[in-house]
């Protein structure tokens, strides 16, 4: 099983790298980016687990140690790995 | 749409206010406050901007001396420190939010008190924090401390100020509620000290930093409220920092300072522009005049009573001169920031606001900043003390193997060396740092002079929960201890005063017993208070901290050159105590970790004994007769001699001969105060003995330093002979194997 | 002797090098700001140590594009003598100047102490002063010093002799134990195939005063006069 | 236009973070945790370009600025955005 997980900032946190990014950007002359988020991307391969208990368990693991709910917001999907 | 909402009885209570101090708003405008209004009244009055519980007993500090150019009252105090320079420092809490998020919490309180020094016009060359976390064994105190740390590391490394020192104590009394007080100390000319008043009508109001955004809105009341179940619901109040945005900031501020043009300054803290405004004016004496949608604004849709309360970070309110405001533009821009004339100065003392040209807000401004009803809260000696305050000590086993119990000491998350924290800190950027963190000090150069700055924060809690009178002058005592042990003198006080619930009696004379004990050692010491910070409510679900009334110390050194640290430097030196042990182990680490007890009484302390070990330590090094000098604290004489040989050029180990007839346990690791080792060479034995005789201290020679090995005898029985190597690691590694566990 | 420190918005060990330079060396010592152009006048320039735009996305990922940075590409590529120090380095490696990339601690937190390093080539413009061999004691202060590059990258710099610094332990030998960050090959500071460009993680600024003991950071600053001296 | 960008180390390039996510999954028992990667995901709001465009300059910014080549590659998808 493979979890792919976006972790982004909730809605109205302060994004400071996207901030400078997005400046950086627009001085690069990409004058067309309107707006700029910077968020984390995490791939987990979990074995032996079904997909109903990969659910509760990835859950636990954003909630726990993966995101800081407090700002950040995640969201995941699970696949059947290769 | 916000003017326009009825004010009703709930909407007064979820903000924080009383019916009586609702009344009292009614009384003092002559009608119904809207709910702008009703929003900067609850910021403004709660605990964390009013100070309405602790004022009558701050007043009693001592505040004055010859040096002092600013006491508090202002963003920061100021003492002079020579050669046209002036020292100004303050250290401030940031407990409530690092508890809901470490990280954050940690980070923007650095980033709140570095704005505090710069504000005054200063250049911050040091940081110091002091950290209170729960059991180490407490399912969240690893997580915290790791997190807090990060969030100190992160923000303070990148804004270029170099973290030098702290303190860090592990008690379950924090389980619920960690404490976070940052310190920061700048330098700035003694005659271009900047003040946040409005002054000169007319003069223009500039928004200047990040733009304004719905960070913590209501965190003044939320830190002036105890922590419950529904806390978790509060957290999108927390502010995230932006320490990039914070280091273009000083160094735009800087800039712009050097012009006689800019007239007053004041970060956005707490209650964001609502108290940097209201309080600007009103030590003017002025009114202001304020646009609400010339604010720079992060997101869209924001209104009135969001931009007025938000606690976005990295903002600051500068009054310039009518007529510069493009030179301030200008400055600003050349640095990227976020910049905008907001308001103008006015003379008849009342603060209006705009927004899509309508009147929003119209308050009488000193009615705000120094109405709220002053509590004359009552006190009462709490009833633990009678049950906690004795301790017969015959009924507790002693060691059976002294060797063993200093090992499981040299391990307690508190006494374990620190090196896996301030590694994480950047603590020799700017090139001033002569002392590095690990020291009983940290030792800073004043740049372009030929003198030192000594700092050292502390405050042992537990003496303070037994009595916080006598805990208080500990902490400054041992405090100043420090400084001393550089080879500085005092010159200055900061403190922020951590306790729970005042509202509750036992508290309100806890915090009461505290301030009178820091008033009193100050006033002995004859060093002033200049400035200082109070968090209260620190409690959950009535479970209160000990008290913790944190004691930062400047001390200043005429020559740099004279400085000492705390380590043997070489094999063959004598080792020396100043002072004189008693048998106390009440309050005490060894209490804690063998008997899992806080009980009896907190060492003795005696003034005066204190002060004559202090100048006598400072002479010897002044003198350049001693090579090491460390104060005694936690665990005691043993503890303070091991760490005395781990942290010279290295590791070096010592022979020590004790006699007394004292319990082994109290003589080894009680925690008698006012006693310092030092180490000395065998020529100067002499001077040093009649130095000492000289100044009634007590003095006795305890061995010589040298060997692989820590030995120690007691009237002549060895009872502890460990290798230095096998000590070292312990004391060094202990703190980071705990960091770096996961579960 | 004229020499320049280019100023980074977030750049803060700038003033630590221009002290050194300025006040201990006796160089004849120029800010640059980040927005200016042209560098033609200098001797060296030095990148110094920070948080170049707060080091958000990738330390030196975007301080790279600052309008200076095409300055220094033309003056390096002219042969004109860059230093790079901890963020510096980084700037240069994301610019292209050096090969590689500086990527997080392995140990996933910064680290500030002093430690070793020894010297793997003293022939460049930038160790002159130095034995090969030679074991100089120097701090570090990063979060991100873990230098890492494909097999040929590395392959090349061997050959040639482009490692000017590894991580080692006080008797010069190389290991696990004394490599801080988890650096391929252990290396701490690398320079390009024309050895006119330098990066190093550790910081020789702080230890050239005399006001402490250890100047061995002297030694690297003193290579790049001497040798810039010659050149002219 | 919204583009989804996922920024993933390259294969043989040591994930050190990643590494140090599994291990603390595993120690906090979720011992069907096999693998961990980290990477970084951003999105970028672009306005007045179509979608032709957008493939180019998004490629560009990425080649040049939001992903260091040399270790990290990238992938994004378009969206109209809302
Ligand atoms: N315990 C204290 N001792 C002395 N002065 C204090 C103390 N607490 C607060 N002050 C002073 O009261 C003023 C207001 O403090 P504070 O509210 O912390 O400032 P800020 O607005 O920066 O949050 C400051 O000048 C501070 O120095
Ligand atoms: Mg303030």
């Amino acid at each position: 099983m493979l979890a792919k997980i976006h972790v982004t900032l909730k809605n109205g946190v302060l994004d400071s790298q996207g901030k400078a990014v997005h400046h950086a950007l627009n001085d690069l002359g990409y004058s067309e980016v309107q707006d700029v988020h910077l968020g984390k991307y995490m791939e987990i391969a979990l074995k032996g687990v079904s997909e109903q208990e990969a659910q509760t368990r990835v859950t636990e693991m954003c909630e726990k140690l993966l995101a800081n709910t407090v700002i950040e917001s995640y969201r995941f999907t699970l696949e059947p790995s290769e | 749409m916000t003017e326009n909402t009825p004010i009703t009885p709930e909407i007064v209570a979820e903000h924080g206010l009383s019916p009586e101090e609702y009344a009292r708003i009614q009384e003092l405008l002559g009608r119904d406050p809207n709910l702008v209004e009703l929003g900067i009244f609850s910021a403004m009055w709660s605990e964390h901007c009013s100070y309405k519980s602790s004022r009558p007993h701050l007043k009693t500090l001592p505040t004055e001396g010859p040096r002092v150019i600013q006491g508090p009252g202002e963003n920061a105090g100021v003492v002079d420190i020579g050669d046209g320079l002036a020292a100004v420092f303050k250290i401030e809490s940031h407990n409530h939010p690092s508890f809901i998020e470490p990280y954050q919490g940690a980070a923007t309180g650095v980033g709140g008190i570095m704005r505090d020094i710069f504000t005054m016009g200063a250049r911050p060359i040091a940081s110091l924090n002091s950290l209170r976390f729960g059991d180490p064994e407490h399912e969240k105190t690893r997580y915290l401390m790791n997190g807090v740390v990060k969030g100190i590391a992160d923000y303070g490394n990148c804004m270029g100020v170099p973290t030098v020192g702290g303190d860090i104590y592990f008690d379950a009394c924090y389980n619920g509620n960690i404490l976070v007080n940052a310190f920061c100390l700048g330098l700035a000319k003694a005659d271009r000290i900047f003040l946040g008043s409005a002054s000169g009508v007319g003069n223009a109001l500039l928004y200047v930093g990040s733009k304004t955004g719905r960070d913590g809105i209501h965190g003044a009341s939320m830190s002036s409220a105890e922590f419950d179940d529904s806390t978790e619901e509060k957290r999108p109040t927390v502010q995230v920092g932006d320490p990039f945005t914070e280091k273009l900031l000083l160094e735009a501020c800087l800039e712009i300072m050097k012009e006689d043009w800019v007239v007053g300054v004041q970060d956005m803290g707490a209650a964001g522009l609502s108290s940097s405004s209201f309080e600007m004016a009103e030590r003017a004496g002025l009114g202001m005049e304020l646009d609400i949608d010339a604010v720079p604004q992060r997101e869209e849709g924001m209104n009135a009573y969001e931009i007025m309360l938000s606690e976005s970070q990295e903002r600051m309110l500068f009054v310039v001169e009518k007529g510069k405001e493009e030179d301030a533009l200008a400055i600003f821009r050349k640095w990227d920031l976020d910049v905008a004339v907001v308001g103008r100065v006015t003379d008849d003392g009342i603060f209006r606001a705009k927004e899509n040209g309508k009147e929003v807000v119209n308050l009488p401004i000193q009615t705000v900043v120094t109405g709220a009803l002053k509590c004359d809260r009552p006190t009462s000696k709490p009833a633990y003390l009678a049950e906690m305050g004795t301790l017969d000590i015959s009924s507790r086993e002693l060691p059976v193997n002294c060797g063993d119990a200093l090992k499981r000491l040299l391990a307690a998350p508190t006494i374990a060396s620190k090196q896996y924290v301030y590694e994480q800190y950047d603590h020799m950027v700017r090139l001033n740092t002569l002392v590095l963190p690990g020291s009983d000090a940290a030792v800073l150069r004043v740049p372009e002079t030929n003198k030192a700055l000594a700092l050292s924060v502390d405050c042992n809690p537990r003496y303070c929960y037994l009595d916080p009178y006598v805990g208080a002058q500990i902490a400054v005592a041992e405090a100043c201890r420090n400084v001393a042990c550089a080879g500085a003198d005092p010159i200055g006080v900061t403190n922020c005063l951590n306790f729970g619930n005042p509202e509750n009696p036992e508290i309100m004379w806890q915090f009461q017993e505290a301030v009178r004990g820091l008033g009193d050692l100050c006033r002995f010491f004859d060093i002033p208070v200049v400035s200082g910070n109070v968090s209260l409510y620190n409690e959950t679900k009535g479970e209160a901290i000990y008290p913790t009334p944190t004691i930062a110390v400047v001390g200043l050194l005429n020559d740099l050159s004279l400085h000492c640290t705390q380590g043997f430097k070489q094999e063959g030196h004598l080792i020396g105590l100043l002072g004189f042990t008693r048998e106390e182990l009440g309050g005490s680490e060894y209490q804690k970790v063998f008997w899992n007890e806080c009980r009896g009484k907190p060492p003795r302390l005696d003034p005066k004994t204190e002060l004559m070990v202090q100048r006598l330590c400072l002479n010897m090094i002044h003198q350049q007769l001693i090579q090491s000098a460390h104060d005694c604290s936690e665990g005691g004489l043993a503890v303070a001699l091991a760490e005395s040989c781990f942290t010279g050029p290295k590791p070096v180990g010592a022979d020590i001969g004790l006699s007394d007839g004292m319990r082994t346990d109290a003589l080894l690791f009680g925690e008698s105060q006012s006693r310092i080792v030092i180490s000395f060479s065998e020529e100067s034995l002499p001077s040093v003995a009649s130095l000492a005789k000289e100044a009634g201290v007590p003095f006795s020679v305890l061995g010589r330093v040298g060997g692989q090995q820590f030995k120690i005898k007691i009237n002549q029985n060895e009872i502890i002979n460990e290798n230095i190597l096998v000590l070292e690691d312990i004391w060094k590694n202990s703190l980071s194997r705990y960091g770096n566990r996961v579960a | 002797m004229k020499c320049g420190i280019v100023v980074f918005p977030g750049s803060n060990c700038d003033h630590d090098c221009y002290h050194i330079l300025k006040h201990v060396l006796k160089l004849d010592t120029h800010w640059i700001w980040h927005k200016d152009e042209g560098l033609d006048a200098f001797d060296f320039i030095v990148l110094p140590g920070g948080f170049s735009y707060g080091d958000y996305l990738r330390p030196g990922a975007i301080a790279r594009f600052s309008p200076i940075m095409k300055s220094v590409i033309d003056y390096a590529n002219q042969g004109g003598r860059v230093l790079g120090i901890c963020n510096g380095f980084q700037i240069l490696v994301e610019s292209g100047l050096l090969p590689g990339v500086l990527m997080d601690n392995a140990g996933q937190k910064f680290i500030c102490k002093n430690l070793t390093l020894r010297v793997e080539n003293s022939d460049t413009p930038f160790t002159s002063q130095c034995t090969t061999g030679q074991v100089l004691s120097i701090p570090i202060n990063h979060g991100q010093g873990r230098y890492f590059a494909d097999d040929d990258t590395l392959k090349r710099l061997k050959d040639n002799d482009q490692v000017l610094f590894r991580y080692c332990d006080a008797e010069g030998n190389t290991s696990d134990a004394a490599n801080p960050n988890g650096s391929l090959d252990h290396i701490a500071g690398i320079a390009n195939e024309s050895k006119n460009v330098m990066g190093m993680m550790p910081h020789p600024e702080r230890c050239a005063d005399p006001l402490w003991r250890n100047v061995d950071g002297q030694l690297i600053f003193k290579s790049l006069i001497e040798s810039s001296l010659a050149h002219t």
